[in-house]
């Protein structure tokens, strides 16, 4: 017989299942924690941020005795961005893995219905890339970020736009996606809070993962604008800027900390492209004390830690410092330390609200240099 | 490459020209893997420079090398041209059984077997794999709605998951707007996904074969692109929550909206969010069954077999007074409607939707399922949902391998099983008296 | 052309002409076929008789010209059915606006079959994967319980209507001597019965009006004669007419009643088949091609 | 709206038209000859641009400073190793499945595709990788504010595709290798039965599909300076529906479809809105396909009875 039989092939499921059910038996002297993000999938550069800066921080802490004792053992999961991936991997970190905390999930978008699955479970987690303020505005216990908030960032930038710039017409273009298009409306808002949003002459969006955006270049120049707000990621914004300065377009040009990245040279072809570019963020974690160390390790192994390396990293620590903290892996009680304490992080010392967003995100404003480098204006 | 075919009769090989063959193909094989692997695998970008990685592509090429001698050796042994003979004799085979009705019975006791099984399983399996079976069920859902596009009507659609985020978002903006619960959006969804299929299939499926798959695949997009940039209507990428499912007005929460009473309250048990899965796999467990007792007996009905016909022969159909247009739409109509379905469950069981999920990459493996399962089988479609949805969470063990595992293995699969896991089987007539 | 009013014949061809492109296909073809005849339409190759039948099927709308189909009930126009192009006083005339529109939506070739017209096509057309008697019971679509809920239900009504087809279904192919290849798949049934099957097939839509596109290409000579034997019970016992393309002439001169003999696109003769054999044009027109190898064969 | 910028509109599409139709070659190539949706070729299209990066990064670290000479290795280098891409999938995965039913190579191509995708990603990291601006020149014309300017890149990218589109009609119009594309097109039997070697001929068109999406891997690399392992799909996709609607199987369809596409989303998203530009694409497809069902330059289907 030749054509397998429905009953014979689900026992084969089945019992395919109930392998890897039985398989996955965690030992006791270790803690498990799992670090979710897009390893796949088109935003797979930040997954792999998220993992080397957590393995780094996982090798430290364990060198260093590693919680009350027990090793820190990383769990890697993967959901490519995808909402459906997200919950997927939550229940399977929770379920099968018995995760005690997670460093994770980096689209807002997955954050979201992941961070219900491990609230639901009481599981401490840390988002070190989810700027959505959504993230934290449901009112869940155990759900902290280590980043800045949408709303933060952008009306830095529009008070720089209107004050600084005096700029006449502004072009506002989004990535549609959940952070990008979050901190474009954030600054539009803030616009319309100085009397300024009949300035914006063009609120567009483009599709990530696309490389032309001629046609845009040229609508921007057609509108007349003088600046240029882009909220997205460097993977966009980078072939953004080139094709303005290919133009001819010698506009201002501003976004927030997801194109705050050395990488954006590479994307836009050269320093030549992206000098002058403004770009707001948090203090940019390479350059602050407290990383060195740290950033020094992960280059001599061959990793420039940029992105959200060491926000990852800090998120470990944090969780890391609040198991020491607090002797207990129970969720509640974790964030019920965390927001009473504060943490010395690889980003420097953080605490938190009630709702679970950093205390201190001040965001500065930063400017590319003709040699490919960047540096904080002065206040 | 020269053939590996040789003649049957290989008794007496003589190993000296079969030895150097393998070692030219061997070379041959050895050299390609190098020029394909060398750049990409051995010469690793770093921002403008590259980092050498060369041993990398040389150890795979040769482990290809190694691999190919000896399987070229292996063929010209009497076991390895049998296997061979048995493999491509395999491929040859007709794809069809017909089977007659008291053959089928015979299965019967299975099927309880399995319906014991499946109902059973959520109690016992962990929430992990219940989220699993979850997913399968609703893939089971979605191949079972194409397979009547597809298996039974011929109509390739690259754009069903159209249908899918129809229902999804009919679910989560009928709540958010029009106030609907699960249990009576569920209905409201399902038709119109239907009434989208209708919209959108009547001006296109006067075309033929392929194109109809691009048009699809471009209605598809176009969904998805509305979905995602429609910001004040649908939020866009930032997506928009979906209510849970509720068991005669109890909710499934750890606390009920105003006014409301949530199961565990009710029954005076504590809060588990296991027990919404369980709910959840259970309704959808009776709307599979359901589907497929609709299906079958669909495919026996006047309009199934019209169905069929279609797929064969379209030009001897309308000789036949079918009318191909609205026999497809018929067809068409039907498929997203169980998309839709499908669509509602989804989202209540995620909680929160996104454009991000109803992705091309997500129609091409409802395709895939259709295809595994071997076109029009309802069995096969079964399977290949569990294959392909449990599969890859298997895979998930590999981490970074995950994916490129996933596509070698549809791709062997594919070479391995062209026509599908399991054969399609037809039914044979028995008549009274009149049956020789 | 004359025409009896209260008799009229099966089917009127008048002035039918069909271009594809500048090609002239078809040149003002005409002729009739007579109630429970069995006519045969002939000539060389590419003389233009399968555009005729797929003009007549439905699967060609003819550039001009008409042909009526005169049931028991009223004359049907197989070209209006298909649908037509708007016309500019279409635009205002609602009636007609409304019937063009009609047609142009819910028309087209399976219009011509439901008003009682079958065929078979030259390269045999099976449901291929299906079994037989499938085949068989996809023809009997129109006259079956077509009703979703019934069918979802099972109502009696519906297993009734079931019961019935899949009895008619047996009985034809007892008349097409298939009994015994009911479950077998369409497919893989030798050539001849596969013939044999196809038109069974058309057979199970009801037709007044069979069409036979070369029903014996194919065959070997003794499947020719009980091919030919089975033509004549068909319109003897069941009551159709048949209008055939054949190559064999010795199959249409021993079978039918009435030739229109087709050259380049045009009728060059018209009659029973002594006249025809006989008709200088038609030698003419055979001459030295089909007509001597088939007095050969 | 002002001369300067419709005219800077239409460089936009025509370039980005240029590119879609070089990549819409292999899809209607393949398409012609045996009838399946390649879905890996634009991924191929994708590891050009890899080889492109990686030739020029090895060109450079050897102090090979004469750029026509880099751009021609380079170009030279990429067609060659892309090309065996194409040959080496099309063994792999379509030609065990020939006389498989219809949508078996399909699904495997989308498997193919997964390879390929998640294979550059294993082995050259996800982030986004990119090549220096070589050719910074541009042209510029006009006056004060109203100018059009155009990259010396851009003028390339329409030459280099235009001059390689005649090429290819002319290999496959007038050489015996071309004949014989087109007799195993219109009848793979019979071809092979007049003695063509039909798996030759198809893996050959396998071989130049992919030579055309390493030229336009090329081009597109210079002309934007970055990419990553996910290029191929977005513009596989568009390619593709140009490839359609310009009429599958026909060469100058693909060229003409990709034009249109291109132009018509630049025009789009110039004068209307760009968050729906694919949308609009998208529907200009559909809408050709109804009133012309086999595109622009496909033959019209006889409906063979």
């Amino acid at each position: 017989m030749d054509h397998p039989s429905f009953p014979r092939c689900l026992l084969a499921v089945a019992l395919a299942g109930g392998l890897s059910l039985s398989g996955l038996a965690g030992a006791a002297d270790t803690i498990k924690i799992g670090v979710a993000g897009p390893m796949t999938g088109g935003y797979a550069a930040f997954g792999e941020q998220f993992w080397r800066g957590a393995s780094q921080a996982a090798e430290d802490i364990n060198a260093a005795g590693g919680i009350n004792g027990k090793q820190i053992e990383l769990v890697k999961g993967d959901d490519a961005c995808e909402p459906k991936q997200a919950t997927a991997v939550a229940n399977r970190l929770l379920d099968q893995d018995k995760v005690a905390a997670v460093v994770g999930h980096f689209c807002s978008s997955s954050t979201i219905p992941a961070s219900e699955v491990y609230a639901d479970a009481g599981v401490l987690v840390i988002t070190p890339g989810s700027t959505n303020p959504k993230v934290t505005e449901r009112g869940l216990v155990t759900v902290f970020r280590m980043c800045g908030r949408d709303d933060q960032q952008g009306p830095l930038a529009a008070d720089f736009i209107v004050k600084e710039l005096k700029a006449k017409k502004i072009a506002v273009v989004h990535d549609k996606d959940t952070y990008g298009q979050g901190i474009a409306d954030a600054m539009r808002d803030r616009l319309k809070e100085l009397k300024a949003d009949n300035r914006v002459v063009l609120y567009e969006g483009l599709t990530r993962g696309e490389k032309d955006f001629n046609a845009l270049v040229t609508k921007i120049k057609a509108s007349g604008a003088d600046t240029v707000y882009f909220g997205g990621l460097y993977n966009e914004a980078g072939p953004l800027l080139r094709q303005l300065r290919e133009q001819g377009l010698k506009v201002n040009f501003l976004s927030g900390d997801g194109s705050l990245d050395p990488a954006i040279v590479t994307a836009a072809g050269g320093p030549q492209f992206v000098e002058g570019a403004y770009m707001t963020s948090v203090r940019e974690a390479r350059n602050i004390p407290a990383s060195q160390a740290v950033v020094k390790k992960m280059k001599d192994a061959g990793f420039d830690p940029s992105g959200f390396t060491l926000y990852a990293y800090a998120s470990l620590q944090a969780i890391a410092d609040s198991m020491k903290g607090a002797k207990t892996s129970d969720g509640a009680k974790l964030a019920k330390w965390l927001k009473s304490h504060t943490v010395p992080t690889v980003l420097g010392p953080k605490s938190w609200d009630g709702k679970g967003d950093l205390k201190d995100t001040s965001f500065s404003l930063f400017v590319w240099e003709p040699d490919g480098t960047y540096k904080e204006m002065r206040k | 490459m020269p053939s590996t075919a040789a003649s049957p009769a290989t008794r007496g090989v003589r190993w000296n020209p079969v030895f150097r063959q393998a070692v030219l193909e061997a070379t041959a094989a050895f050299a390609l893997a190098l020029l394909l692997l060398g750049p990409i695998v051995g010469l690793v970008l770093d921002g403008y420079e590259v980092k050498n990685e060369l041993q990398r592509p040389l150890l795979i090429a040769a482990i290809i090398a190694v691999g190919r001698f000896l399987v070229t050796l292996a063929m010209h042994t009497p076991t390895g041209q049998a296997a061979l003979e048995r493999f491509n004799a395999r491929r040859r085979q007709p794809g069809i059984l017909v089977v007659s009705i008291s053959e089928n019975n015979r299965q019967r006791w299975w099927l309880l077997v399995i319906v014991a099984l499946a109902l059973s399983l959520p109690f016992l399996a962990s929430k992990y794999w219940l989220t699993v079976l979850i997913q399968a069920m609703i893939y089971v859902l979605l191949g079972l709605g194409l397979n009547i596009v597809v298996g039974l009507a011929g109509l390739l659609d690259l754009g069903y998951v159209a249908f899918y985020a129809v229902g999804a978002y009919g679910l989560a903006l009928g709540a958010q707007y029009l106030d609907l619960g699960f249990w009576s959006a569920l209905p409201l969804a399902a038709m119109l996904a239907a009434l989208f299929g209708g919209i959108l299939g009547f001006p296109v499926l006067r075309m033929h074969g392929d194109y109809l798959a691009i048009v699809t695949l471009g209605f598809g997009e176009i969904i998805r692109l509305v979905l995602n940039n429609w910001l004040e209507f649908t939020g866009g990428p930032n997506g928009i929550s979906a209510p849970p499912p509720q068991l005669f007005g109890l909710e499934f929460t750890r606390t009920a909206k105003d006014g409301g009473m949530s199961f565990h309250e009710y029954f005076q048990i504590s809060y588990d969010p296991l027990h919404r899965f369980i709910f959840i796999y259970l309704a959808l467990f009776l709307i599979v069954c359901l589907m497929v007792v609709v299906v079958t007996r669909l495919r026996d009905m006047p309009v199934g077999r019209a169905w069929e016909a279609l797929r064969e022969d379209e030009i001897a159909c309308r000789a036949l007074g079918i009318n191909h247009v609205l026999v497809k739409l018929s067809a068409f109509m039907m498929g997203a409607m169980v998309g839709g379905i499908a669509g509602v469950f989804f989202a209540t069981y995620q909680g929160f939707i996104n454009p991000m999920s109803f992705n091309f990459f997500e129609s091409a493996l409802i395709v895939a399922i259709v295809v595994l399962g071997g076109l029009g089988s309802t069995t096969g479609v079964i399977v290949a949902a569990l294959v392909l949805t449990v599969l890859p969470e298997l895979l998930r063990a590999f981490a970074d391998y995950r994916v490129f595992t996933f596509g070698v293995l549809m791709v062997s699969m594919m070479i391995w099983r062209p026509r599908g896991l399991i054969r399609p089987r037809r039914r044979a007539f028995e008549v009274k008296g009149l049956c020789p | 052309m004359t025409t009896d009013p209260i008799h009229p014949p099966l089917l009127e061809v008048t002035g039918l002409t069909m271009r594809f492109g500048g090609i002239l296909a078809l040149n003002d073809v005409s002729f009739e076929v007579k109630r429970g005849s069995i006519s045969a339409l002939i000539g060389p190759n590419g003389a233009g008789k399968t555009t005729v039948f797929n003009c007549l099927t439905g699967f060609y709308k003819a550039t001009e010209g008409q042909i009526a189909l005169h049931t028991s009930r009223a004359a049907i126009d197989l070209i209006n059915i298909l649908g037509q192009p708007f016309r500019a006083s279409d635009f205002v005339n609602p009636a007609a606006f409304a019937d063009r529109l009609y047609y142009k939506v819910f028309g087209g070739t399976h219009r011509v079959t439901r008003a009682g017209v079958a065929r078979t096509f030259q390269n045999v057309r099976l449901f291929k994967e299906m079994t037989a008697i499938e085949n068989l019971l996809v023809a009997q679509h129109l006259q079956l319980n077509r009703n979703l809920v019934a069918g979802l239900l099972q109502t009696a009504a519906y297993r009734q209507s079931e019961r019935d087809a899949l009895e008619r279904a047996y009985a034809w192919l007892k008349v097409f001597g298939l009994a015994e290849d009911a479950n077998r798949l369409a497919g893989e049934l030798p050539y001849g019965h596969q013939r044999r099957l196809e038109i069974a097939r058309a057979m199970c839509t009801g037709p007044r009006l069979l069409c036979l596109d070369e029903p014996a290409a194919g065959l070997n000579p003794r499947e020719t004669t009980e091919l030919s034997e089975l033509i004549r019970r068909l319109r003897d016992e069941h009551g159709v007419t048949i209008l055939l393309i054949e190559h064999d002439m010795g199959l249409v001169m021993g079978l039918s009643e009435h030739i229109v003999v087709l050259d380049y696109g045009e009728v060059i003769a018209d009659g029973d088949p002594r006249t025809v054999a006989h008709h200088p044009a038609v030698l003419a027109a055979y001459l030295g091609t089909e007509a001597v190898n088939d007095d050969a064969s | 709206m002002d001369w300067h910028i419709l005219a800077q509109q239409l460089v936009n599409g025509l370039t980005l038209g240029s590119i879609y139709g070089l990549i819409a070659i292999g899809y209607t190539m393949v398409y012609g000859i045996v009838g399946m949706i390649n879905f890996a070729h634009g991924d191929v299209y994708m590891i050009s641009a890899y080889v492109t990066a990686i030739c020029l990064a090895v060109l450079f670290s050897f102090g090979i400073d004469s750029l026509p000479f880099a751009l021609l290795a380079t170009l030279a280098t990429t067609m060659l190793i892309t090309a065996a891409y194409g040959w080496t999938i099309e063994r792999i995965a379509y030609r065990p499945l020939r006389g498989a039913p219809r949508l078996a190579p399909l699904i495997s191509a989308i498997g193919m595709s997964l390879v390929l995708q998640n294979g550059v990603q294993l082995s050259q990291g996800a982030k986004t990788q990119g090549v220096p601006s070589l050719i910074p020149a541009t042209l510029r014309f006009g006056e004060g504010n109203d100018f059009v300017q155009i990259t010396l890149v851009q003028c390339m990218i329409v030459v280099v595709s235009l001059t390689s589109m005649a090429a290819l009609t002319w290999l496959i119009q007038r050489t015996s290798l071309g004949r014989q594309c087109r007799a195993t097109q219109q009848d793979r039997r019979m071809a092979a039965i007049l003695g063509i070697d039909t798996d030759r001929i198809i893996s050959t068109v396998f071989v130049i599909g992919a030579a055309m999406a390493a030229i336009a891997g090329v081009l597109v690399t210079l002309n934007y300076g970055s990419f990553d392992f996910y290029i191929g799909f977005v513009t596989g996709i568009k390619a593709f529906t140009a490839a359609v609607l310009g009429g599958i199987g026909s060469l100058p369809g693909a060229m003409l479809g990709g034009l249109i596409l291109g132009l018509s989303e630049a025009l789009f998203s110039g004068m209307v809105n760009t968050d729906y530009k694919d949308v609009f694409a998208f529907s200009l497809l559909v809408l050709v396909l109804i009133f012309r069902p086999t595109g622009l330059l496909g033959k019209p289907e006889v409906e063979k009875v």
